[in-house]
């Protein structure tokens, strides 16, 4: 295992943690991206350059803005 | 060493599993989810591994060159889209949730119960 | 309560899992045989060196169009979930929300074509490098969504972008599912590869992959722009109370 | 050889139509062709049973063979039990878009598009022949589904019970999917027949004993197996009348048949030495869950509940057939999944309708209102007693085949704990016909969950039931009644059966394209044991439903409707299940 290789994943770890443990949805919708960024990062590392490039349109921007769009209706509804 | 991929990807799965328990917002539980999904990316991506091999793409490399396992991206690159699609329906259902009945706190969606 | 029973069973069931992942083989030594025998023969029988997309779009191009379907039925579950309902018409149109400025929707206009053209290429390379029907697809949503920003403002109508981008993202799931038949028609076997393979290497090389990447990519940027046009129209949507 | 396919892509390539069209609002056209698309797949998939019969179809996708015990592609593998589960499901999807011939809000064509990925999914599903394409087909099959339990967004309800399906689904599905994913670090393999050679008959270690544990709870979290069953009642109380049907009658059945395929195919040779063990921990499950569904389906209060825990209780003795390990007690399943599927979709076929006459699934609500439905109250009463496993109809014949297989293995006594489930299943049925149809005996308490105002499903007003739903309901159960006096039919399911878990067979055919010599046991027709449980039960069923007071303890407060709960129970049953396959199968 390259060293590389190993910081990826123990950024993956604690960012992972970090997702579940941020309970506002609106900043952990932005570790979310940080998370999916650091998955892609760790793809690349394992030479998966398809993943990767999959993980960051999806992983890393689909799902963050569905969750930000989401958020967007669930607020307004509170105010 | 040779176990931590394998390690951070039982992490994932058991520390997602935990955020959608004790999860107090549909979104938050969400996210969490798609936490454990990313454990079986890191799984396959781990085991399909082979130290020293080139991503498997024989462009500018000869093909006889040792590479890393084609079929495992295969998997994880449908898997990343499954993950993705159960992520909106589920955020769909947590927007019609909040339309609904006003709260999108889980242990408050109890109309069914016994 | 709760959270103590599922840290208990969490940590039995971790357990279990880390005794369980010691059994495989360590990080770094890929047992095969799956992956190597696809290695030896891919680039003979399919004259193309973008293993994974031999495999996503070729040897197991059915769990490609087991996906495809899956995202298909999500963004129809999301339509049908989303669907406004006949009391919430009142809503269209949500007047009084601000209009980007002229400035900003000159931005999204010009960056349509620059987006649009990156997404294709990565799409129609898909058989030569990384990338591919999936990340493309994404691309060209963006650029989508890009154009209708500049075009329209915010002020979304249901009726023909929506209906547009349905067409799009049917078409290209059908598009998959007609590549599927045309290899029954042409070659007798479902999926079975019907074009020339032409030479590794070349844009139109690798017979029916570059083909499949092509449907893949209408139907992820259907999908993607659908999904994303449903959850505005609902953020935009006054609420029936 | 093309037919395999074509039964799954035939309703994908109509789905893409339907929702490519869904604005021109054609209702009518659209009810058609999703009605011709489904019953073209029946009949594909009847095609496949009838030309399987001999030796079975296995169909490589993309034309790649494996080469030197290598799979390289993708196989359909069609025999007369996989095709048939299949075919079933399609029937059953029929009988679903039939009776939403009338269902007021379909949204454009989107409803018969899902119904038509959804059919896909289980008939892919059916006949995969590679463990991630099974994957693949079981979340086009779920996800279909979420969106379908939910699709009465109106409502407040469907919203929550397609939110808890989804979620502890999901994490079945995630299960399952780790499990795939250890095997494959093992063997290299995805392809069942190869990962059985692959595995061999090695004696299993931690790993194989857990992967093979993940792979089960995934599928054991569709099968609504205790503890992972508390979603299913949520989702089918909610879920529109035509959608019930298909859920109770094939989906959950299809996570059972999952578990079967796998094992047959790909672990029956390291885990055959452990059987016995094996079988223990799956009688357990199955015996408690049967237990459970049964005493949950007699305390409901509201009728689409109580059938869904009716749904609960018979997945539970299906898991006791499978648990026996044997052909001829999977015979017996493959019996009880038909006739008992026919019958129980019947039984909510009848629910919706009555809902539509009175406006209500609250047994209390509907208290002596059903006196003028004679015709509705006789069918009733009819699936109720028949769900209780009466002779000769069909849920009898298929309990009583599980029964004489538990006694010939020596486990004669697992058959009455059946009886008493299927009796409280039957009982909770026969006291709506009491309560509801007759207007005699004690009144019921209300049940909180029905307070909410119903929101009219059919466009028709309450004078009649649509004529559809009509034809349907009466057909489905003269069906299920029938089918335990096809002639021929213990041979035909025994033969099928033998064949389904002929280990050494299945591989052979897959990966050296041998037409494996079938082996062809002679069934044996129910003994007079197991008719005599069959009557007793019966007559349990009367008198359970006579009884007042129905039980109303702690077990109906664990059904909290909270999906941390769920979730939480979710994985004590991983751990539990993981932990004892690690530690007496390996």
């Amino acid at each position: 295992m390259t060293f590389l290789q190993a910081t990826c994943l123990v950024v993956v770890a604690l960012l992972g943690t970090l997702v579940v443990f941020t309970r506002d949805p609106l900043r952990q919708a932005a570790v979310t991206g940080i998370f999916g960024l650091g998955l892609a990062a760790l793809f690349l590392a394992v030479q998966a350059p398809d993943v990767a490039l999959s993980q960051i349109a999806i992983g890393a921007i689909v799902v963050p803005v569905l969750v930000l769009l989401a958020m967007a209706k669930i607020r307004e509804h509170d105010e | 060493m040779s176990l931590l991929a394998y390690l951070v990807a039982v992490w994932l799965f058991v520390v997602g599993i935990y955020g959608v328990v004790t999860s107090r917002h549909l979104v938050h539980l969400v996210m969490c989810l798609s936490v454990a999904q990313a454990s079986t990316y890191v799984l396959l991506l781990g085991i399909g591994y082979r130290k020293g091999g080139q991503a498997p793409i024989f462009g500018d490399i000869p093909t006889s060159t040792p590479v890393v396992d084609p079929v495992v991206q295969a998997l994880a690159l449908t898997d990343v889209v499954v993950g993705a699609t159960v992520s909106a329906l589920l955020l769909a259902l947590a927007v019609q949730a909040h339309k609904r009945f006003g709260s999108v706190d889980p242990d408050e969606l109890n109309a069914l119960r016994g | 309560m709760r959270s103590f029973v599922a840290l208990a069973a969490l940590g039995v069931l971790g357990a279990v899992l880390v005794v369980a992942v010691t059994g495989l083989e360590p990080f770094g030594h890929y047992p095969g045989p799956y992956g190597d025998v696809l290695a030896k023969v891919v680039p003979d029988e399919r004259h193309t060196g973008q293993l994974v997309a031999a495999t996503v779009f070729d040897y197991r191009a059915f769990d490609t169009l087991g996906e495809e379907m899956i995202l298909f039925a999500a963004v129809c579950g999301c339509a049908a979930l989303l669907r406004v309902l006949r009391s919430e018409h009142a809503g269209e149109g949500a007047p009084g929300r601000p209009v980007p400025s002229f400035a900003a929707r000159a931005m999204a206009a010009a960056l349509v074509g620059p987006v649009t053209v990156l997404g294709v290429y990565v799409i129609v390379h898909g058989h030569l490098t990384p990338g591919g029907g999936f990340s493309g697809g994404v691309v060209v949503a963006g650029a989508l969504l890009l154009a209708y920003a500049g075009g329209q403002g915010l002020r979304l109508r249901r009726v023909g972008s929506i209906t547009l981008l349905e067409g799009t993202e049917a078409l290209g799931a059908a598009g998959f599912l007609a590549l599927a038949l045309a290899g029954l028609i042409a070659a007798g076997t479902l999926l079975k590869n019907f074009l020339a393979l032409g030479t590794s290497g070349m844009l139109l090389s690798a017979g029916t992959i570059p083909v499949g990447n092509v449907a893949v990519g209408l139907e992820v940027a259907g999908a993607v722009a659908l999904v994303f046009a449903e959850f505005l129209e609902q953020a935009l949507l006054e609420d029936p109370e | 050889m093309a037919l395999a396919g074509l039964a799954v892509v035939v309703p994908l390539v109509t789905a893409a139509l339907l929702a490519g069209t869904t604005s021109l609002h054609a209702r009518r056209v659209a009810d058609v062709v999703a009605l011709t698309a489904a019953a073209a797949t029946a009949g594909l998939c009847l095609a496949l049973v009838i030309r399987s019969s001999d030796h079975a179809i296995v169909a490589w996708l993309g034309g790649w063979r494996p080469r030197g015990g290598v799979a390289l592609g993708i196989d359909l593998y069609a025999e007369p039990l996989s095709a048939g589960l299949a075919g079933f499901a399609a029937l059953l999807t029929v009988a679903g878009l039939l009776v939403a011939w009338h269902q007021v809000d379909t949204a454009g064509h989107l409803f018969h598009a899902l119904v038509l990925t959804f059919l896909a999914g289980m008939v892919g599903f059916c006949l995969s022949g590679d463990l991630f394409t099974a994957f693949v087909f079981f979340e086009l099959m779920s996800v279909s589904a979420y969106a379908l339990a939910g699709f009465r967004v109106e409502e407040r309800a469907p919203v929550e019970g397609s939110l808890s399906f989804a979620v502890t689904n999901s994490i079945g599905s995630l299960m399952l999917l780790v499990g795939i994913a250890l095997i494959y670090g093992r063997t290299g393999a995805l392809n069942l027949a190869q990962i059985g050679a692959a595995l061999g008959s090695h004696s299993p270690d931690a790993l194989v004993a857990v992967a093979f544990a993940l792979v089960t709870c995934g599928f054991f979290v569709k099968a609504a197996i205790v503890p992972f069953h508390f979603w299913m009642a949520d989702a089918y109380a909610v879920a529109p009348t035509s959608i019930c049907l298909l859920f109770a009658g094939a989906m959950s059945e299809l996570g059972l048949y999952g578990v079967a395929r796998v094992y047959w195919t790909a672990f029956a040779g390291p885990l055959g030495p452990h059987a016995e063990a094996l079988r223990d921990v799956l009688l357990v499950l199955g015996l408690a869950t049967a237990l459970l569904g049964g005493v949950m389906c007699v305390a409901q209060r509201h009728l689409k509940r109580l059938a869904a825990f009716a749904t609960v209780a018979h997945m539970g003795i299906l898991l006791c057939g499978i648990a026996l390990l044997s052909h001829a007690a999977l015979a017996g399943v493959a019996v009880f999944v038909v006739g008992d599927g026919l019958v129980k979709a019947s039984l909510f076929v009848s629910v919706g309708a009555l809902e539509h006459r009175r406006g209500s699934v609250d047994e209390a609500a509907l208290y002596g209102r059903g006196r003028e439905l004679k015709a509705l109250g006789t069918v009733f009463a009819i699936a109720g007693l028949a769900l209780a496993a009466l002779p000769p109809f069909g849920p009898f014949l298929g309990r009583a085949m599980i029964e004489d297989a538990a006694t010939k293995q020596g486990l004669g006594w697992i058959a009455p704990i059946l009886v008493v489930a299927s009796a409280l299943v039957g009982g909770g049925v026969l006291r709506v016909v009491r309560t509801v149809f007759l207007g005699r005996g004690a009144v019921p308490p209300r049940h909180p969950a029905c307070r909410e105002a119903v929101a009219e499903e059919t466009d028709l007003e309450r004078g009649r039931t649509p004529w559809p739903t009509v034809v349907t309901g009466t057909t489905l159960l003269v069906l299920g009644l029938a089918w335990g006096l096809v002639p021929g039919l213990v041979d035909a399911a025994t033969h099928a059966a033998a064949r389904f878990t002929d280990h050494a067979g299945y591989a052979a055919s897959v990966l050296q394209g041998a037409a494996a010599s079938a082996p062809a046991p002679a069934g044996e027709a129910p003994t007079a044991a197991a008719w005599l449980y069959g009557l007793a039960s019966g007559v349990l069923a009367i008198a359970f439903a006579l009884l007042r007071t129905m039980p109303e303890g702690p077990l109906r407060a664990l059904h909290s409707g909270r999906i941390g709960d769920y979730v939480a129970w979710t994985a004590v049953g991983a751990a539990a299940i993981a932990s004892v396959f690690a530690l007496t199968l390996a």
